[in-house]
């Protein structure tokens, strides 16, 4: 029996009156596209339990994380989000932001090697976060959300700041890692040409906006 | 007299010295301990009303000492809390006891504390918990690994200021404390002594002695949090 | 004309009626600051320009003279404390026989090197061989006021205080302390250097030893010589 | 007695109350003024000496108002700038005036407003003012319109403290001040009078004064404070 | 005569020695593009006054920034700076960043007018930067470094957030407008197309470095 991702948002972000609605088969990666501004950023707080929209659900095969009477909060959600603008955490070197997420269970150290391998972070683990290249922020980002080992990564423009050649390196490893583990993505660029690599699907914008 | 029974006489400036540092630890500990998480829950949202709490907690530091210490024997004593006193240690006061002085003393430098932690909280923001919620950090854990170290310098700034303060406290301590000799009387009731007799030579020793200890300590409280909280730019 | 006085702070009550009383009298001002003598002392050596000191004690108007701070042959008594023994409570009432069977929690007097009535407490109880027993049960507040609070707000359940202190209120139970048991409370006054020439000040040393003055002294509960 | 001449009258509680806040907020202004640069240099780098100077700025917490009131004493006597205020005033000293109990208090506040106000900076960091910097905001600039405004909370939380203590302030500033009715006869001074004459109604109506008015200003200032440095998440 | 940009630094960013020397006619739009890490903004913080290479120079036309006895400081230098992350000041309204660096020279107003227009900041102007979607923070960006008229422009990945309809109407803008204003120009991406589009000539990383 196949799973569904299924989202309803309805509800203001300050001005902007949002309403979106999708449902998704999972496990696969769902690309997202928009103009500037319409809202994708909030969808995936939505999600991640950042935002409550008044109105609407959140399901991800039969867990309900937000209906009219439930409301999951963030850190009970088995998600992974990697923000737009990677959200490390200034106090902790490199290896300590990697690690925050990782639950203390066997076999996870296994992940973690190939991980920082994947994303070339060996020479970054005992850097403070600060003085780190925005392409380094954007990878510690990525290997720290996948090391939660999440059902459902939202992954806001996760590789806007790396070159061509590593970037194709990553997309291609992340994609391995995601269909190999069964974790649905949700994953938000501006770039064509990563959505038509990564993506078994995309949303448009317009699509998921409901008729007024 | 030797070392030892220097230190043993309850009288000497070693057992004022003594009882003054566990006071100032103690005090400043117990004052961090309730001021951080108060800090926390005022600086978490915007009702006026949490403006309304945080300016009352500064109160005490309004009120003189001496005074502030008459409200706080009718407090501790048999019209207020005594009852509770006299069952726990058999006397209808906590008045005159350590106990007593540290619970007046804690609520003397608590508005040191809250007031300097609930600006670095309001100052580093919701964004980092967000972070820590995202990465299964329930709110307890997320508050001590993320937004306590990164609130490090205003946590610290305050307690180096309720620690100095409890140091030189001498108005409350003597008015809850009685300047009981090896219970009570800290080093500044005894540096108030030598000031008031012109017992000159013995103030300017004992001040000479408070002002370098915590000179030293606080140079090392702030050394620490440097290192801990060390980042490159 | 105008002087300056600095006013030891447990004659606060009478030293305002009296300086009330002559600045009508003679169109003289008096301008009194409070504060413990301790604190006179210091302010003095560094300056203060204090026209008259009524001292807590003798010690520290002798003091000043002998540092050349006073006016010679101006120092003088002029009140006598009386010491009294003061409850609150009435299962603890004031008396010599209380004290001697030791069994209240809390005896307050204040510090005895910085304030005359703490030696005089200190005193009285080396007179009846008790200083020894009740040691541990003596807490200390820096000058009698904060003696008076401990016993008033009920957490020490007797205390040495001043007379002057209950001369107008009539709560509990009191044990005036006979003189014999201690040294005399001799609170002087003494002119100083920056007042030798000022006439108010040296009408307002006259006065307080006028029939009048001793009258309003005698009233808040202390002694004359 | 008119309303008028009540506040006219050196005795009165009117003139004492005009005086505490005079002098509360002159202090504070004057702590404030000097305590942000002082903050902004020792917040600037990590020399081990900033972390020396910044703790010896704390020291005078340590001491009892009462003796630090003495030391001050000395530095404003005969001994110390004494000639400087014959010279001035006249007199061999700058105590027992207001512009001499204005500089001590400021010597006792200062430390509060730089230990909240440093560790606001250090929050802060240095990214904001180089933005500023590339912005053509010569240094001053950057510093008035960027890093003070990012930094209100700490430098309010500190002038909060300051504020209400200077209000409380009474063992230093009765020995600076010498009471002098008029000139340095504040509230906490005339609370003190009447808390040594058993004088309790006067006392608790004074000490519920001081309090609501401290009250009012504290809740004004963070009102304010929130009101500038009003930020959606 | 021809005017030019002439950079040499050398000199460690913690463990990275960095030597780079390249010398361009101006004006002109210099595309800069190199590999994650590789020194690209250190290049741009270098000649705006944030870092100090202790080696090496920078002149502008007759102007000199560094050489061996000078460091101009970064208020001195007539430049406009797009950093990476924005930069936006978290305590001022949108408009308020945009004025921040405007001198109040007469006539600038006119331009205020058309930058707010063309980057689309109208219904922004009012609004905390605090919560801000990732395009609109890079637009508020452009716009304020824009309006301190400059002499060099240094921008760090400035649109790698905004999607591609928007994008290409802000590219053909600002083009333009940087050719009219002759001002030089550094423009750091990792996108072709967007280099292609904008630059009128591109330094690729390797190009720059010094031969050991
Ligand atoms: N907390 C908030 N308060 C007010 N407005 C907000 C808030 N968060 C977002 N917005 C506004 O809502 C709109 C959608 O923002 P969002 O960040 O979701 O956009 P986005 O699709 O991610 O855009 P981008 O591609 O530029 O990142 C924007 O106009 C933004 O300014
Ligand atoms: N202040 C600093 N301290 C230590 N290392 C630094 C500092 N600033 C930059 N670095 C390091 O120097 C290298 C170059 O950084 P820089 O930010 O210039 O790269 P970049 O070319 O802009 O990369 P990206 O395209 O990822 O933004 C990186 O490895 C970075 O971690
Ligand atoms: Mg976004
Ligand atoms: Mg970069």
């Amino acid at each position: 029996m196949p799973q569904y991702l299924s989202v309803h948002f309805q509800g203001p972000i300050d001005q902007l009156e949002m309403d979106i609605a999708f449902n998704i088969t999972c496990p696969g990666i769902t690309g997202i596209r928009g103009p500037s501004g319409c809202g994708k950023t909030s969808l995936l707080r939505g999600i991640a339990g950042l935002h409550h929209f008044p109105k609407g659900h959140c399901r991800l095969g039969d867990e309900t994380w937000q209906d009219d009477t439930t409301f999951l909060p963030p850190w009970k959600r088995a998600i992974g989000y990697v923000p737009q603008d990677g959200g490390l955490f200034a106090h902790l070197s490199v290896e300590k932001n990697l690690r925050f997420g990782m639950s203390h269970r066997q076999g996870k150290d296994l992940f973690y090697e190939e991980i920082v391998d994947a994303l070339r972070l060996h020479a970054l683990l005992k850097r403070s976060t600060q003085a780190l290249s925005g392409g380094e922020r954007q990878r510690v980002a990525i290997g720290r959300a996948l090391l939660t080992q999440p059902k459902l990564l939202l992954m806001d423009e996760p590789l806007s700041a790396l070159d061509v050649n590593i970037k194709n390196e990553i997309l291609v490893y992340i994609k391995d890692f995601l269909t190999q583990k069964q974790i649905h993505t949700l994953y938000v660029s501006h770039d064509s040409e990563e959505l038509r690599m990564i993506a078994s699907h995309i949303l448009d914008w317009p699509s998921i906006q409901h008729a007024e | 007299m030797t070392g030892a029974s220097a230190l043993m006489d309850p009288n000497s400036v070693f057992t004022a010295l003594r009882l003054s540092v566990v006071l100032a630890c103690v005090t400043t500990g117990i004052a961090t301990a309730i001021g951080i998480p108060l800090a926390w829950w005022l600086a978490r949202s915007r009702n006026w009303w949490r403006d309304v709490a945080s300016s009352l907690i500064t109160l005490p530091l309004v009120l003189p000492p001496t005074v502030l210490g008459f409200y706080l024997l009718l407090l501790l004593g048999p019209s207020g809390l005594g009852a509770l006193a006299a069952h726990i240690t058999g006397r209808p006061t906590f008045a005159f006891s350590f106990a007593g002085l540290t619970i007046g003393s804690v609520i003397a430098a608590l508005p040191y504390i809250v007031q300097s932690t609930q600006a670095a909280f309001e100052t580093i923001g919701f964004k980092p918990l967000e972070i820590a919620y995202t990465l299964r950090a329930p709110p307890l854990r997320a508050f001590l690994t993320v937004a306590l170290p990164l609130a490090a310098p205003g946590v610290i700034a305050g307690a180096v200021i309720a620690f100095a303060h409890t140091i030189g406290e001498f108005g409350l301590v003597l008015m809850i404390g009685g300047d009981i000799p090896g219970q009570t009387r800290v080093l500044s009731i005894m540096l108030f002594d030598n000031v008031e007799t012109g017992n000159w030579a013995s103030a300017h020793a004992i001040a000479g002695g408070m002002v370098a200890f915590a000179f030293i300590t606080i140079l090392t409280l702030r050394l620490t949090q440097k290192r801990l909280t060390h980042r490159t730019r | 004309e105008q002087a300056r006085v600095a006013v030891a702070a447990n004659f606060i009550g009478p030293a305002k009626e009296l300086i009330a009383d002559f600045m009508q009298q003679t169109g003289d001002v008096i301008i009194p600051s409070f504060g413990s003598s301790g604190q006179f002392m210091i302010q003095i050596e560094q300056g203060a320009d204090y026209d008259m000191l009524l001292s807590a004690d003798v010690a520290k108007p002798a003091k000043l003279l002998k540092d050349g701070f006073g006016v010679e042959k101006s120092q003088f008594t002029y009140a006598v404390g009386k010491l009294v023994l003061w409850s609150n409570n009435p299962a603890y009432p004031a008396s010599e026989n209380t004290l001697r069977t030791g069994s209240f929690g809390h005896l307050a007097l204040c510090k005895p090197d910085v304030a005359p009535y703490g030696a005089a407490a200190v005193a009285t109880l080396e007179t009846l061989h008790l200083a020894q027993q009740l040691q541990p049960r003596i807490v200390m507040g820096m000058d009698i006021a904060q003696a008076y609070q401990f016993v008033q707000s009920g957490n020490a359940e007797l205390g040495f205080v001043a007379y002057s202190q209950l001369h107008n209120q009539h709560q509990g139970t009191v044990w005036v302390v006979p003189p014999a048991l201690y040294p005399p409370i001799r609170q002087d006054v003494v002119l100083l250097k920056q007042g030798a020439q000022n006439q108010a000040a040296r009408a307002f040393l006259a006065y307080l030893q006028s029939t009048k003055a001793r009258a309003i002294i005698i009233s808040y509960g202390y002694d004359m010589p």
